[in-house]
């Protein structure tokens, strides 16, 4: 942060537009994704860094004795772009509003259930008093509510969430926005941390294609991109190039559908689980070999790691054994297959498609969809047997992800999954401080996935930019998004590592 | 497949033409009867005639492994084998064998579209030219409305409805030939009622359908077979296109556009694999092509010398 | 003169009413077509934690829930106001934003056609010498050209140009009336992907029409008074040949803004090609509607050009 | 006007006031024009006149061949017993046995993919004749005009030269036995060697059937050559219509007298001396009411410009429609 | 022959032979054409169609179709056309020869002003400046009578009548002054009272302007009135050619004879029997050995069959044919109008 220069201009490629301004509806950690766009306006309130703690962002910190009563305290002087003070009034107008359903936040069931403990205690203090202990609760927000707007901005658009206007007090003011093409901010002036932010223009250029985007960033045409070395190939070596890790090791992971087809028997998991050898599966995904595959739901560098527990190996014979075992039963595995058309997935699913082909009893389908309607056919409408979602899904520090993920009616719970063991081990973990009792919980929980097989877990992964070699000022938070206040051009190779 | 080893040894000379070449590399080549081609059109002809037989056949190719299943490693180089001799793609199976039976994919849809494109568009076309007014204005409309649509993007939306499904491309495709063939259609009638027949037919008595069928409709056939290659290379073209967009043919047959598509993510490190699909695209629609000037040369010469 | 302005007159008149219905047909299928297409934009705008109840509740707001031919009607009344309204998501006016990208669209496609003007000459030439060896190259390479798709020339010339040689930016845009230069950088290879089709095309059929047209009567009757052959070419032979190029160019162009998606997706330019597709995948039925129209309004307007072309460039045609 | 041609049963044809208007971008055309004329069981009618003077039109709408779309046609057409002009589609289907038409371009007026049998055997395929029928009429009817049938089986008309061409259309007109033929103009495309074949066939036939022939031409040569009777028109109109010695030796019309003077003449025996006035011919577009010729008449006078003429019986005979008709011989004959 | 300045001729042909490659082998769509016209003098063509009439034309013009062969001699003014380069050799024939096609509706180019098409060879080959072209187009458009020339300058082709367009393609043809007019088949598609005009025009032109014209046709009483001599093809060959009133007064060739009596004549009465020439013209590609008539030829000998006769003059100067059984020399008076005496 020494050289830090102010001035200047980048541009982050997004693979999709936005579409809404509505601070309250977040969701997806990777750069150039929604959320990305929103930090640059609203800024994060809190923000969880590389090693899983949880920082103050746009206040200064959230911080907890018992994980039951926890204390906000905001930044004085802080000021929307239109004017209006950022404090406690305006935080819980935003967590209110969050929590009404009919803002269809993502996060209302979270925010919901500790809405009635919140208690502003002076502009810059809000104490929160949660109904049960949960020691993962400022990470929580961080990840599904860290955004707070202009509660006189959100008040005029009313119930039309497309008249939202982006009225933040984050390091940018938006400019214009070109649907589907580009969006762009310009320096806000009266940030609270001078001289941040340094650039005086922020770009988000929308590029579909994958190697559109990794070219226009070799020549210089944007800043960076979020994407995986397999993708960038020799474009990593190219002059004015450099990649950055975000070193958090994230999960690829399918879903099984348990409410109802093949996959609500317990032996189809298995079998699938056998019938795969999941190092080829990632090898064909990313035409990269020598992946290491998760065992278990954490992985060999988290911290609840447990080598006890794994999940089913590769085991072609057993695979067919139980193939036919169901066929016997009058229950043949017959699945669908339900991921988006993005040219990885689709080779990820074909091999899938070609695997299980080759056995006996079995019958696959593939059903591509747009990027769009993904979630609603497999959160909405759960019409799949196994639904892929695209890149990893960040793992570190457990929470929300993994109750998101796994607890009965966990929003990113698509496959139905439920059980009331499961549910325990979560709520255990949350409910305390001792690492021992949460280590302990979480081994717990690695025995249920190894036994329930909730989900189809393939492989892990960190996540890279490609960006300019002069980027500097690269601050990651909540595992990928950059905190745009920091960012600056430099005049030399700095990002290059 | 015929074993190259046992041909009989050709050496062609510093003045050979390229016919003679292809004749003898191809004896029953000379059977196929094309007045007046040039050896580019014979090759042309010969080669669509191997693609249609490659569609019919490929399932007894000796040796050829399945288009779905593993044949090597992912994306490998090509190399000296039947299987290998366009590499492997991105999850192992045979590029070779992918793009062979591309090609029935490819050749069913514009069989199938055109089908319905000829049937109906000369049926619309035939009523307009012959009654003329009404009818003549509808078909028009219709087949300006055909051509102010970007067909691509109708049958994307077509495909966001229905789902990928081969019978949604192959019907939105077929339909929008038809505003073509019915306009060539039409434009055939007008000219076949100007000529004397047609009136000669009517002083013998003969009806309107008699006229229409057995009179007028033999003398389309030329116009519209001189036409037919053109569109069917852009048949191949528009669902190349789609599958190249991924709302073509439904993985995992195999189809060229989705093939190049597949190829293309990878053309930085694998550079070599998006040939095969390539050529076997570029090639066909060459074809295609050239046989449809081809024809078009001769119809317009015969029109000439009558 | 008003009397020889008349049938130009009556001639236009039934083009723009024939116009007029085929603006309706297109219009209405998109209407209903987009009416059944699966998911929605209440879907995509309320989020993906929306109930049933509430994405219907937005649907009615918006009017979706009506059937097809009153959505439409509303649709047609709105528009004959001159309120195409506001693109769902980012609230900008509909029509700002479609002329800014077909003037996007419009430029590549303009240049392109520019560009494949180039074909006529040559076709002038080798048409005047059939058969010789520059005609026969020129006839291959315009049928290889002809046969390599759009989608394989950006695919290959992406790769090529932008990755390999890097001559030219892989995506991006400047506006020509912002940084003219930047610009001219920036669509460089859109034009070119697009124009090599195209000269090829203008190629084969110039070249075919200036051969039937130096078969005609009055080439001989120029030929045998001694003219020689470029002022034959040039004089005689051009304008004759010049309704049936004209036809082709109206077509092209009309082809060109239809089948931009591929060359626009692929280098992320802001044209309508580009915009309709992703329009089409978030359902933002009144930009999709506002984009189809005016491909139907410029389909009818090139037609009108190209018949107007006729009349100018034909002395016999008066009326069509 | 025309009511003094009574009905006669001795004329197979009798045409009464025919007119046929073709409208062409909303405005009419009057291409035929109140024609009445009659043709006797195995007489032959030539009608001459210029481009555009309507001798196809008459033909056709003999026929009923006009295209329906734009064409108004007026007047009756009697055949034998029979009104043509009333009669349903169905029913004119069945007169086609008798009534037959042989074209300007033969070639054009065969289909090119049928060969020469099923081109000859059409008529009667339609008329729904027995296939046994059938060979032996196709066969007579090439035998009749001269070819071996054996021969000619299974080829296709673009082998034939023009005249053999010609021969087949007669043989297919034949082939259904028709009692009128209308010759729209049968020889302008051939040779004169080939030419004098097929009038020389046209001739026979007529004579060793008693055909009624209505035979269009341009050629005032032909025309006199194989006509009884002879009409001539002049924009729509008939202006004279007599024997073919009335008109060819006493024209009383001066627009036939033009017509014959401009006939070239076989004869070198001493030079042509040209007309030494260069300038066209005042426009050929008609006049508004009056006579149409009056523009390049050169008798015409005020009463031309005022009344259109109608056809009365001239000093020979004929009948003509003239204020100022000619009692001379044609130039260059002898009284 | 000597070369006095009166007997000159402004165009000849000696031997050409004009040939083409088909499927069929090589076609002889010409053999050994002679003749030679003078200053002065009107030459008429005539044949059947596909005899070579405007093939011959058109090698005399060098516009023939791509892949002619011409042998031979051909002299324009004394210069052998076929010593100079093409260039050049269009540009003499483009000053010298001014030619009318047959059909006037393809003749002239429905997209340029007739004012435009008249000037053009001037403008190129005399190098005449805009206003000279103009003028000088104005004049020739009045010469032959087409009315309002000054307005009629600006005109299109397709405003004008067919009899209109030939006067156009004639004062097209004069722009350059020519020494020779060639009318193929001038009048053929025109009525017969178009014809007369177009024909009697023509031939004032030719005797105002003292030039020569070639007049081709198939119809022996176009020529007939209006010719000095005549050459009649056959099958590419030359069969007769001489004075045009000893040809038709007294034709030695049998096809010339058999032609002339197939023609219906005004002078005989209805429902005559015409004489007929059986058979067809000669197939190009496969040209009987003997005379290319014997074949259909009612006086036909074994010799015929055999031998190609060769051109023999007759009794009057002049008078050429070739037939080895000639018709026999009729005795009448030179000047009478006996003809016409039934
Ligand atoms: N189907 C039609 N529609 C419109 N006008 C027509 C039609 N047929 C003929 N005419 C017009 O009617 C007039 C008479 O035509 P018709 O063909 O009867 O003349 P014609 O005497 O046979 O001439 P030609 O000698 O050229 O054959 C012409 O002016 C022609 O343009
Ligand atoms: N381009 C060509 N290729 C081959 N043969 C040709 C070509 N043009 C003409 N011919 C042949 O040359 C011969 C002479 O043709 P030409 O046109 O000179 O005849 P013509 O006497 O002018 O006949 P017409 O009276 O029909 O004009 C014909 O047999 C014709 O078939
Ligand atoms: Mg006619
Ligand atoms: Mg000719």
């Amino acid at each position: 942060d020494e050289q830090a220069v102010s001035g200047g201009e980048m541009t982050i490629i997004a693979g999709s537009d936005i579409k809404s301004w509505d601070p309250a509806i977040t969701s997806g950690t990777f750069p150039g994704g929604p959320m990305d766009q929103l930090d640059a306006v609203y800024g994060f309130l809190v923000y969880v860094d590389l090693e899983g703690k949880v920082q103050g962002g746009m206040a200064e910190s959230l911080t907890s004795d018992d994980a039951v009563v926890w204390t906000l305290k905001l930044r004085p002087e802080v000021k929307f772009t239109d004017g209006t003070p950022y404090d406690a009034e305006a935080v819980a107008y935003n967590w209110k509003r969050t929590a009404n359903p009919d803002t269809l936040a993502p996060a209302q069931p979270f925010v919901s259930s500790w809405i009635d403990g919140v208690k502003i205690v002076d502009p810059l203090t809000i104490e929160i008093t949660l109904p049960t202990a949960n020691r993962n609760f400022g990470s929580t927000l961080a990840q599904s509510a860290p955004f707070v707007g202009s509660p006189a901005a959100l008040e005029a658009a009313g119930s039309d969430k497309a008249a939202i206007k982006p009225v933040g007090a984050g390091a940018f003011l938006f400019e214009s926005w070109d649907q589907g093409i580009s969006l762009s901010f310009k320096r806000n002036p009266d940030y609270w941390d001078q001289p941040r932010p340094y650039l005086d223009t922020l770009k988000f250029a929308i590029i579909p294609e994958t190697n559109s985007r990794i070219s226009t960033v070799v020549q210089g045409g944007a800043t960076m991109m979020a994407g995986y070395p397999y993708q960038f190939g020799a474009n990593a070596e190219a002059p004015g190039v450099a990649t950055h890790e975000i070193p958090i090791p994230g999960l690829y992971r399918a879903y099984f559908n348990q409410k109802a087809g093949t996959f609500t028997d317990h032996r189809a998991r298995e079998a699938f689980y056998h019938a795969i050898d999941p190092g080829r599966l990632m090898q064909a995904y990313t035409q990269v070999e020598g992946y290491v595959i998760p065992t278990n739901y954490f992985t060999q560098a988290s911290p609840f790691y447990d080598p006890t527990y794994t999940l089913p190996t590769y085991d072609p014979a057993k695979a067919q054994e139980l193939f036919n075992e169901l066929a016997a039963d009058g229950k043949p595995f017959k699945m669908k297959l339900v991921t988006y058309t993005n040219s990885d997935l689709k080779r990820l699913s074909s091999y899938v498609q070609q695997v299980l082909s080759a056995y006996e009893n079995v019958e696959v389908e593939l059903e591509l969809v747009d990027q769009a309607m993904l979630k609603p056919q497999c959160q909405t409408q759960v019409n799949f047997d196994l639904c892929v979602d695209g890149g990893v899904l960040v793992a570190n520090g457990a929470e929300p992800i993994i109750s998101n993920l796994l607890k009965t009616g966990g929003v990113d719970n698509w496959g139905q999954y439920s059980s009331e063991a499961m549910d325990g081990f979560l709520a255990a973990a949350n409910a305390t401080m001792d690492e021992t009792e949460v280590k302990a919980a979480y081994a717990n929980v690695q025995k249920v996935v190894a036994e329930d097989l909730p989900l189809y877990i393939f492989g892990s992964e960190t996540r890279f930019l490609l960006l300019r070699d002069n980027t500097g000022g690269i601050v990651p938070s909540n595992g990928g998004i950059l905190q745009k206040q920091y960012l600056y051009v430099c005049e030399d190779a700095c990002a290059a590592e | 497949m015929t074993d190259i080893g046992n041909m009989p040894a050709f050496k062609p000379g510093p003045n050979a033409k390229l016919g003679d070449i292809v004749r003898h590399a191809m004896p029953w080549s000379s059977k196929l009867k094309l007045p007046g081609a040039t050896p580019f059109e014979m090759l042309a002809a010969i080669f669509l005639v191997l693609l249609v037989l490659v569609a019919l056949l490929v399932d007894f190719v000796p040796g050829l492994v399945s288009p779905k299943l593993p044949y090597g490693d992912f994306s490998q180089l090509p190399e000296w084998s039947l299987n290998g001799l366009l590499g492997t793609d991105d999850i192992g199976r045979s590029i070779f064998s992918r793009v062979l039976h591309g090609a029935r994919t490819s050749m069913m849809i514009v069989a199938i579209s055109t089908t319905i494109a000829l049937v109906s568009g000369l049926l619309l076309g035939m009523l307009a030219g012959y009654y003329r007014g009404i009818f003549e204005r509808g078909v028009d409309l219709f087949a300006n409305a055909l051509a102010a649509m970007p067909s691509t993007l109708v049958v994307l939306a077509f495909v966001a409805v229905t789902g990928p499904s081969v019978v949604t491309i192959i019907v939105v495709l077929g339909i929008f030939d038809i505003g073509t063939y019915a306009r060539v259609a039409k434009a055939g009638v007008i000219s076949q009622s100007n000529r004397d027949y047609v009136l000669a037919a009517r002083a013998m008595g003969a009806t309107d359908g008699r006229i229409l069928l057995k009179e007028i409709l033999p003398n389309l056939i030329p116009a519209l077979t001189a036409v037919m290659p053109t569109l069917m290379a852009g048949l191949i073209i528009t669902e190349g296109s789609l599958s190249f967009l991924g709302y073509g043919i439904p993985a995992p047959a195999p189809s060229w556009g989705g093939m190049i598509a597949s190829s293309t993510d990878l053309l930085s490190r694998f550079p070599v694999l998006i040939v095969g699909p390539v050529l076997a695209i570029v090639l066909t629609v060459y074809a295609f092509n050239t046989i449809g000037d081809y024809l078009a040369q001769r119809l317009n010469n015969r029109e000439r010398e009558s | 003169m008003l009397n020889s302005a008349m049938p130009y007159l009556r001639a236009i008149s039934t083009r723009l009413l024939t116009g007029i219905l085929v603006f309706l047909l297109v219009t209405f299928s998109a209407t209903a077509l987009s009416s059944l297409a699966p998911g929605s934009a209440a879907q995509l705008i309320l989020g993906d934690y929306a109930t049933p109840e509430q994405i219907a509740a937005l649907n009615a707001q918006y009017g979706y829930d009506l059937p097809i031919w009153q959505r439409y009607l509303s649709w047609l009344g709105d528009l004959l106001r001159g309120d195409l309204g506001v693109t769902l998501f980012s609230q900008q006016p509909i029509l700002g934003v479609v002329l800014e990208r077909a003037a996007v669209t419009f430029e590549i496609a303009f240049l392109a056609m520019a560009v494949s003007l180039i074909g006529i000459p040559v076709a002038m030439y080798t048409a005047s010498h059939p058969n010789k060896l520059t005609d026969k190259i020129m006839r291959s390479v315009s049928t290889v050209l002809l046969a390599v798709p759009t989608f394989v020339i950006v695919v290959l010339f992406s790769y090529l140009f932008a990755m390999v040689l890097r001559w030219f930016p892989a995506t991006g845009w400047a506006k020509l009336t912002e940084n003219p230069v930047a610009n001219l950088w920036y669509v460089a290879l859109p034009v070119l992907c697009l124009s090599l089709h195209q000269t090829a095309y203008l190629y084969r059929v110039a070249r075919n029409e200036f051969v039937a047209t130096l078969q005609e009567d009055y080439i001989a009757v120029a030929r045998a008074r001694g003219l020689p052959l470029s002022y034959i070419l040039f004089n005689h032979a051009l304008r004759p040949a010049m309704p049936q190029i004209l036809t082709v160019m109206g077509l092209s162009l009309t082809y060109m803004l239809a089948g931009s998606f591929v060359v626009e997706s692929y280098f992320a330019v802001p044209g309508i090609g580009w915009t309709i597709l992703s329009a089409v995948k978030s359902h933002d039925i009144p930009l999709v509607q506002a984009i189809l129209s005016l491909t139907v309004v410029i389909f009818v307007i090139v037609f009108m050009l190209v018949d107007l072309g006729y009349a100018l460039i034909d002395p016999r045609v008066k009326v069509s | 006007m025309s009511s003094d041609i009574e009905p006669n049963d001795d004329m197979i044809l009798e045409v009464r006031n025919l007119s046929v208007s073709f409208s062409r971008g909303g405005k009419q055309m009057k291409a035929v024009d109140d024609v009445s004329f009659t043709v006797a069981a195995g007489e032959t009618l030539g009608l001459v006149g210029e481009s555009g003077s309507g001798k196809t039109t008459i033909g056709r709408a003999i026929l009923r061949l006009l295209p329906d779309a734009n064409t108004k046609a007026e007047g009756d057409v009697r055949y034998k017993k029979t009104y043509l002009n009333t009669l349903s589609n169905a029913d004119m289907r069945h007169m086609r046995d008798r009534l037959q038409m042989i074209f300007q371009d033969p070639l054009s007026s065969f289909n090119p993919r049928r060969n020469v049998e099923d081109i000859v055997a059409e008529g009667l395929v339609i008329q729904g004749r027995p296939a046994s029928e059938r060979k032996s009429r196709v066969e007579a009817a090439l035998s009749a005009v001269g070819f071996d049938p054996a021969s000619v089986a299974g080829r296709r008309p673009h082998q034939f030269s023009g005249g053999q061409c010609q021969r087949i259309a007669i043989a297919r007109s034949l082939a259904v036995e028709p009692e009128l033929i209308v010759c729209d103009e049968p020889v302008a495309s051939l040779d004169v060697s080939v030419q004098a074949q097929v009038i020389n066939l046209l001739q026979d036939i007529r004579e060793s059937r008693n055909l009624a022939l209505i035979f269009i031409s341009h050629d005032l040569a032909v025309v006199k050559n194989v006509s009884d009777r002879v009409a001539v028109l002049y924009m729509g109109r008939i202006v004279e219509i007599g024997t073919g010695p009335q008109i060819y030796e006493r024209p009383a019309h001066p627009y036939t007298r033009t017509l014959l003077e401009a006939v070239p003449v076989v004869d070198a025996t001493h030079k042509i001396e040209p007309d030494g006035k260069r300038t066209v011919m005042p426009s050929r577009n008609r006049p508004e009411g009056g006579c149409a010729f009056r523009s390049r008449c050169p008798r015409a006078s005020e009463v031309c410009a005022q009344n259109v003429p109608t056809l009365q019986p001239a000093p020979r005979g004929q009948m003509v429609a003239c204020h100022h008709p000619h009692d001379e011989p044609a130039p260059g004959m002898a009284a | 022959m000597d070369a006095t300045l009166a007997s000159q001729p402004v165009l000849s042909c000696t031997a050409m032979t004009c040939e083409m490659d088909s499927v069929s082998g090589p076609l002889q769509i010409l053999q050994d054409i002679n003749f030679s016209l003078d200053t002065r003098r009107a030459l008429g063509i005539v044949g059947e169609s596909g005899a070579g009439k405007s093939m011959l034309i058109k090698a005399i013009m060098g516009i023939a179709p791509r892949g002619l062969r011409t042998i031979g001699k051909i002299e324009l003014d004394g210069q052998d056309l076929s010593s100079l380069k093409p260039k050049q050799r269009a540009k003499l024939i483009g000053r010298k020869v001014g030619i009318v096609f047959q059909n006037p509706m393809s003749s002239l180019n429905p997209f340029v002003q007739i004012g435009r098409q008249i000037e053009e060879a001037g403008c190129i080959h005399l190098g005449l400046s805009k206003t000279e072209a103009r003028a000088r187009s104005i004049e020739l458009l009045s010469f032959v009578g087409i009315p309002d020339p000054e307005d009629c300058y600006d005109y299109y082709p397709h405003q004008f009548s067919g009899g209109m367009k030939q006067r156009i393609m004639i004062a097209a043809a004069l722009i350059c002054q020519p020494d020779v007019l060639i009318a193929d088949e001038a009048t053929t598609a025109l009525d017969v009272t178009v014809q007369k005009e177009v024909l009697d025009l023509l031939q004032t032109i030719q005797t105002e302007r003292q030039m020569s014209m070639i007049l081709v046709s198939h119809n022996l009483g176009v020529v007939a009135g209006r010719t000095d001599e005549i050459l009649v093809l056959y099958g590419g060959n030359v069969v007769e050619y001489g004075p045009t009133s000893e040809v038709f007064r007294n034709p030695r060739h049998r096809y010339t004879e058999a032609l002339l009596s197939a023609m219906p004549a005004m002078d005989q009465p209805a429902h005559t029997r015409l004489r007929t020439i059986p058979g067809q013209p000669p197939n190009l590609a496969n040209r009987p050995t003997g005379c290319p008539f014997a074949p259909r030829c009612a006086s036909a000998q074994a010799k015929c069959h055999e031998v190609m006769p060769a051109m023999a003059p007759g009794v009057h100067p002049g008078h050429r044919f070739a037939c080895h059984f000639p018709l026999a020399e009729i005795a009448r008076p030179a000047s009478s109008d006996s003809a016409h005496v039934e």
